[in-house]
């Protein structure tokens, strides 16, 4: 019979670069969001969400876990949801998404700009453009 | 000058024989590979059912056996030695192959699988014998493929879509040869010491044929414009089983795994031809018992065609009446989805084209124009020989379905072809390598592409009352009924008086395009006269072979007849005549006898 | 001598792909539509005043939600198709069927929230 | 039965602009679309120029868009698009004339996933084949089918975006070597697979998959060759 080599690349051999970094990424944040969100919703129905407020207001808590999103609902007490447990799941949401779009936004620009140069250019652009969502997303989460 | 390029070797055709002479030559010699088409389009991609090697892997089998098949196969006209000379190299060959990474099936214990095919048999009992290495039924596809890759890897030049129209000569010796780049209509000349022809066969000149848009005969074409002679012409191999009046190959390998032949009463007909190995005899006699069948009013509907059943019950039940065993002596059986496994194409074809499935219908199959055995006269190692005396051309190699080693004789055995291109092209890579070591540039020419200009101009200045298309039609329809598998003194007379008017009309064409990008319709006209050219040798070296052998059966000469014509045909073209000589046959250990299937 | 690459945007979109070429054009609508919109509504909340209350104008009305609902629930539900494929080849041949299904839970969904976004804008 | 033709054609040595050709023709419903254009060549206008070899759908030559989707002429029957015929080049590649498109950039692709066998081991002791078991074989046989007709590449959105994505053929033939056991050289191709223009560019659009004449399961291949990338396991 034949030898069956162990055909296991290891990774000093193969590498692994940011790309497939980053497309595995997209996977695995699409899956923390779903997780993310379920959490979030779930954690609404047990704040009482069930009889206080409508499914549009539920979902919009649930995609991000942010005060504004109650307030305009009849949740009588607003404190249990702005607790810094709420605000840290709203932030690590807000940290997912964020570099999952933005990341997205990279990969559609990558699709039409091929030289070096520009693609250079889109990811300096992205990364500032990041991380200025970002500062200026935990910033609106944590003082509302 | 503008457009010249140098090389010591210079390949034209990028099949599998110009591919593997290309890489040969580039180890040894600076070499351009030159095709009209993107190599990997060449018709060896369309080889379906495999190689034959003796390696013996599932039951016992020799080298010796492989030749004295192919000797009988080929009708006793085959060159002995050229013959022995490439069974014994089979092995290495097609080891090389999978050296180079090219995927055979495999057997349990991972070695190369093989199936049974025409005419392949064991000498002591006279059964099939599994010699053809396969791959899937794609055999040539990964040929193609594998050998392509290697080119790359070992970065040979190729210069693809550039059409060759004229060889050149200076001093007798090769020069080089001129081509047109298709995308830009520009001629470039190419200057080289040696020239290696790898262009393929012509079965288009036939109405019904599993051949190639781009099967025109080109190269042979060229070099009779030349004055060199071409060898056996009369001798062009039907395949028994086509798609019904597509002309699309059904392998033999259908056969080799069990499928039979059954005439419109729903006979198994071969049985009464070849008691012995029944479908599995070689192309020829399959085929003239299919016309036989078809003449006595036994094809199906009273239509040219049969029907080749693959249906595994039917399989089953031939084997079984048969005797037929695996190799390890248990009755032989196939399931469906086997069957898919082992030639998912053929499925695939009768899908598309027929809308049948033949696991559970049959395929209306008829025999199809398919395979060039003469062709270039060459010796074994690819070297172009010009006269009876197997004088070599200096410079001048040729390999592949365009060449006649002769290793085919009179009829080709199923899967030696593809062993045809890869044993010879390689040894004419190799010796045309040598060769450019030792041997200068001839001078170019002062005007090395007049000849080739003059026959586009020719083209180009017709007076246009006569159509390209008509012409070629007719041509195909005659060629296929007067010359086809069945011959006689009367059609064959009067295919060449059509022949003769038809170079006439020729001459009235016009080309309406007038441009120089991909000028299609330019380059189609220049390969009909390259058919008109080779259609003629073809019917004159068939109407002046007064016996039957192989791939060449007269109604008139019904026998084949070893005192008179027991040597090859050579022709010539001179002052627009065609003259004949002969060359003796080379006959070694095996003396001619009556074949029996 | 040659004709540029020959893809505007319309013979793009007017090459016949089968429902998977459709998901992946929606995919990517949802996916920037989704990026747009969370880029300004944080924007918006964090600049606040006129700008954020005109921001907040717009993606209020019931066409901009019954837009944006669609880039949400699209993205998602094709999102979680397409990792469930990624992260396990084997399955990529079921693909006719998982568009199927895609659908059949997408639709429903959707159906059910543009009426509801509907009947609120005629309510309110 | 009648059947309207459309063809794109475009002649660069007269033509300033492309413009559709149309030919009403009297034909079968089980000719190919490749024998409508060779009637057309042949007793309309001479001049229409499109790439054939085989005939049969195994050279890959004729690749093109009929009706708007890519198929081989070879491989089509009229009865299997009606009788409103739309033909037109490939997209993605230049048009040169007529059906025929610069392949050199979708070549160029090909070459650079090092397409061709690298095994640098001594030969087996015995000289002979180098063993490799059935199952070994049947993991890759589907993309050793691959003509290159280019079918799928010019039916994908990311590569009519740029012609520097690899493309599917050429990951299909990335694949073909990455998954032969006998073959040695798989770490360098993932990693040029996992460059910017590999993989990464693939969003499982199924255009190619459902344009390839040969019926390879191209996404899944690539599928597999994503997570090969990251994992390391091509068994
Ligand atoms: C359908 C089919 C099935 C077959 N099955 C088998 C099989 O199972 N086993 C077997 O052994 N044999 C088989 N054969 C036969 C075998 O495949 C062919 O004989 C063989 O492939 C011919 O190879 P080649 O290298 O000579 O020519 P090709 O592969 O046809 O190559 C010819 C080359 O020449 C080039 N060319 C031609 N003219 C010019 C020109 N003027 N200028 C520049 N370039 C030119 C072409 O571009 C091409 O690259 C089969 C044949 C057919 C048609
Ligand atoms: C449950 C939520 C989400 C899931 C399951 C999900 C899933 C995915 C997946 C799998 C991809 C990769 C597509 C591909 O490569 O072909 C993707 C791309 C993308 N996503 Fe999301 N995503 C989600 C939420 C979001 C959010 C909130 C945003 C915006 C902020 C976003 C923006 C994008 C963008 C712009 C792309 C690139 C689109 C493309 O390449 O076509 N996604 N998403
Ligand atoms: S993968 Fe299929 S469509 Fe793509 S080039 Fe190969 S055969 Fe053609
Ligand atoms: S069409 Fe293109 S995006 Fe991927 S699945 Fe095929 S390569
Ligand atoms: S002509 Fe060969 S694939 Fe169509």
């Amino acid at each position: 019979m034949t030898t069956t080599k162990s055909r296991n690349l290891p990774l000093a051999k193969r590498g692994i670069n940011f790309e497939m970094i980053m497309w595995i990424f997209t996977r695995l944040s699409a899956l923390a969001m779903y997780a993310l969100i379920l959490f979030a919703i779930i954690g609404a129905l047990i704040m009482g969400a069930r009889t206080q407020m409508n499914m549009a207001d539920v979902l919009r808590w649930g995609f991000m876990p942010n005060l504004s999103h109650v307030q305009n609902t009849n949740v009588p007490d607003i404190a249990p949801w702005s607790t810094p447990f709420w605000r840290a799941v709203g932030s690590l949401l807000l940290l997912v998404a964020t570099a999952h779009g933005v990341h997205g936004l990279v990969v559609i620009c990558d699709d039409y700009i091929v030289t070096p140069r520009g693609r250079q250019i889109v990811r300096f652009i992205s990364i500032v453009f990041m991380i200025a969502m970002i500062v200026i997303g935990l910033y609106v989460v944590w003082t509302l | 000058m503008a457009n010249v390029h140098e090389f010591d070797v210079v390949v034209v055709g990028a099949g599998g024989s110009g591919l593997m002479a290309g890489l040969y030559a580039s180890r040894g010699a600076k070499t351009a590979v030159i095709s009209k088409l993107y190599p990997t389009r060449s018709h060896t991609g369309a080889a379906q059912g495999g190689i034959s090697a003796a390696f013996g892997n599932t039951e016992e089998d020799h080298p010796e056996w492989h030749t004295y098949d192919s000797v009988k196969g080929s009708d006793y006209l085959g060159d002995q030695d050229a013959i022995e000379f490439m069974c014994n190299e089979a092995i290495d060959a097609v080891l090389e192959l999978e050296h180079m990474g090219l995927p055979f099936d495999r057997t349990p214990e991972g070695r190369i699988l093989q199936r049974n095919f025409g005419g392949h048999t064991n000498n002591v009992t006279g059964k099939p014998v599994r010699r053809a290495c396969h791959a899937a039924d794609r055999t040539g596809h990964m040929i193609l493929q594998t050998l392509y890759q290697q080119c790359l890897k070992n970065k040979v030049n190729f210069f693809d879509e550039y059409q060759v129209l004229d060889f050149l000569v200076v001093n007798g010796k090769a020069a080089g040869v001129v081509a047109v780049e298709l995308a830009t209509g520009e001629l470039h000349t190419f200057h080289a010491k040696a020239v290696i022809f790898a262009t393929g066969g012509h079965g288009r000149v036939f109405e019904v044929t599993s051949n190639a848009y781009a099967y025109t005969g080109d190269g042979a074409a060229i070099l009779l414009r030349r004055g060199l002679p071409l060898e056996d012409m009369e001798f062009f191999q039907f395949h028994p089983t086509g798609i019904y009046k597509l002309g699309i190959l059904i392998t033999e390998g259908v056969r080799g795994e069990g499928g039979v032949l059954v005439n419109g009463k729903g006979e198994r007909f071969m049985p009464k031809y070849a008691p012995n190995v029944k479908d599995l005899a070689s192309r020829d006699v399959v085929s003239r018992a299919i016309y036989t069948e078809i003449r006595e009013g036994r094809g199906v509907n009273g239509q040219n065609y049969v029907y080749l059943d693959s249906r595994p019950e039917s399989i089953i039940k031939y084997a079984a009446e048969d005797g037929r065993t695996n190799s390890d002596g248990s009755p032989y059986t196939i399931t469906a989805e086997e069957l898919l496994k082992k030639l998912p194409d053929i499925v695939d074809f009768n899908r598309v084209y027929l809308g049948i499935d033949p696991m559970t219908q049959m395929m209306p199959i008829q025999p199809t124009a398919h395979y060039t055995m003469g062709g270039i006269p060459t010796n074994k190692f690819g070297e172009v020989v010009i006269d009876d005396k197997n004088t070599v051309f200096p410079g001048l190699y040729a390999a592949g379905e365009c060449a006649c080693v002769s290793v085919h004789g009179a009829n080709r055995l199923g899967t030696n072809s593809l062993l045809d291109l890869i044993v010879f092209g390689k040894h004419a890579g190799l010796r045309a390598a040598e060769y450019a070591r030792q041997a200068d540039f001839q001078k170019l020419p002062d005007d090395p592409t007049a000849e080739a200009r003059a026959q586009f101009d020719g083209l180009r200045s017709g007076s246009g009352k006569e159509n390209v298309f008509d012409i070629s039609r007719e041509m195909k329809k005659v060629m296929f009924e007067d010359v086809g598998i069945y011959r006689n003194e009367k059609g064959m007379k009067s295919a060449i008086e059509k022949i003769a008017e038809w170079k006439e009309r020729f001459k009235h064409v016009r080309i309406t395009d007038t441009g120089r990008v991909f000028n299609t319709e330019l380059l189609n006209a220049w390969e009909l006269g390259n058919m008109l050219e080779i259609s003629d040798v073809i019917a004159e070296c068939a109407l002046n072979r007064k016996e039957s052998r192989g791939g060449h059966s007269r109604e008139d000469f019904q026998k084949r007849d070893d005192v008179n014509w027991l040597k090859h045909t050579l022709a010539w073209k001179k002052n627009g005549k065609i003259e004949i000589g002969y060359k003796p046959v080379v006959i070694t250990k095996y003396q001619p006898k009556e074949r029996v299937y | 001598m040659v004709l540029k690459r020959n893809v505007s945007l319309a013979s793009a979109l007017r090459y016949k792909g089968q429902g998977p070429m459709l998901t992946y054009i929606l995919h990517r609508i949802g996916g920037v539509g989704m990026a747009v919109f969370v880029t300004v509504h944080i924007l918006a909340s964090f600049v606040g005043g006129k700008a954020g209350i005109f921001a907040n104008s717009i993606y209020e009305s019931w066409l901009f939600q019954i837009f944006i609902f669609f880039c949400v629930l699209f993205h998602a539900i094709n999102g979680l198709r397409i990792t469930i494929s990624d992260l396990w080849p084997k399955l990529i041949q079921h693909q006719r069927e998982a568009i199927w299904v895609e659908w059949a839970v997408f639709l429903p969904i959707y159906g059910i929230a543009v009426y509801i976004i509907i009947r609120a804008a005629l309510g309110g | 039965m009648q059947v309207t033709l459309k063809v794109f054609r475009y002649n660069p040595d007269v033509d300033k602009k492309w413009h559709y050709e149309t030919y009403n023709l009297d034909v079968e419903e089980t000719e190919r679309i490749l024998d409508l254009l060779e009637l057309v060549k042949g007793h309309y206008d001479g001049s229409l120029s499109f790439r054939r070899s085989c005939a049969h759908g195994v050279c890959g030559s004729d690749a093109m868009r009929i009706n708007g989707r890519n198929m081989l002429a070879c491989k089509t029957l009229v009865r299997d698009v009606g009788d409103k015929i739309t033909v037109e080049p490939l997209l993605g590649l230049k048009v040169m004339k007529d059906l025929i498109v610069d392949m050199e950039p979708f070549f160029d692709n090909y070459k650079k996933v090092l397409p061709y066998f690298i095994n640098d081991s001594p030969l087996p002791a015995d000289g002979k084949e180098r063993l490799q078991s059935p199952e070994e074989r049947a993991r890759f046989d589907d993309t050793t089918k691959c003509i290159l007709c280019a079918a799928c590449t010019t039916s994908c959105p990311s590569f009519w975006g740029s012609d520097d994505y690899l493309g599917p053929a050429a990951l299909v033939t990335a694949h073909r070597f990455i998954f032969d056991s006998r073959d040695e050289a798989a770490s360098e191709r993932l990693k040029i697979i996992s460059e910017t223009s590999g993989v990464a560019r693939c969003h499982t659009v199924y255009n190619c998959t459902m344009a390839c004449p040969r019926d390879i399961q191209i996404t899944k291949a690539i599928g597999e060759l994503k997570m090969a990338t990251l994992t390391g396991k091509v068994d």
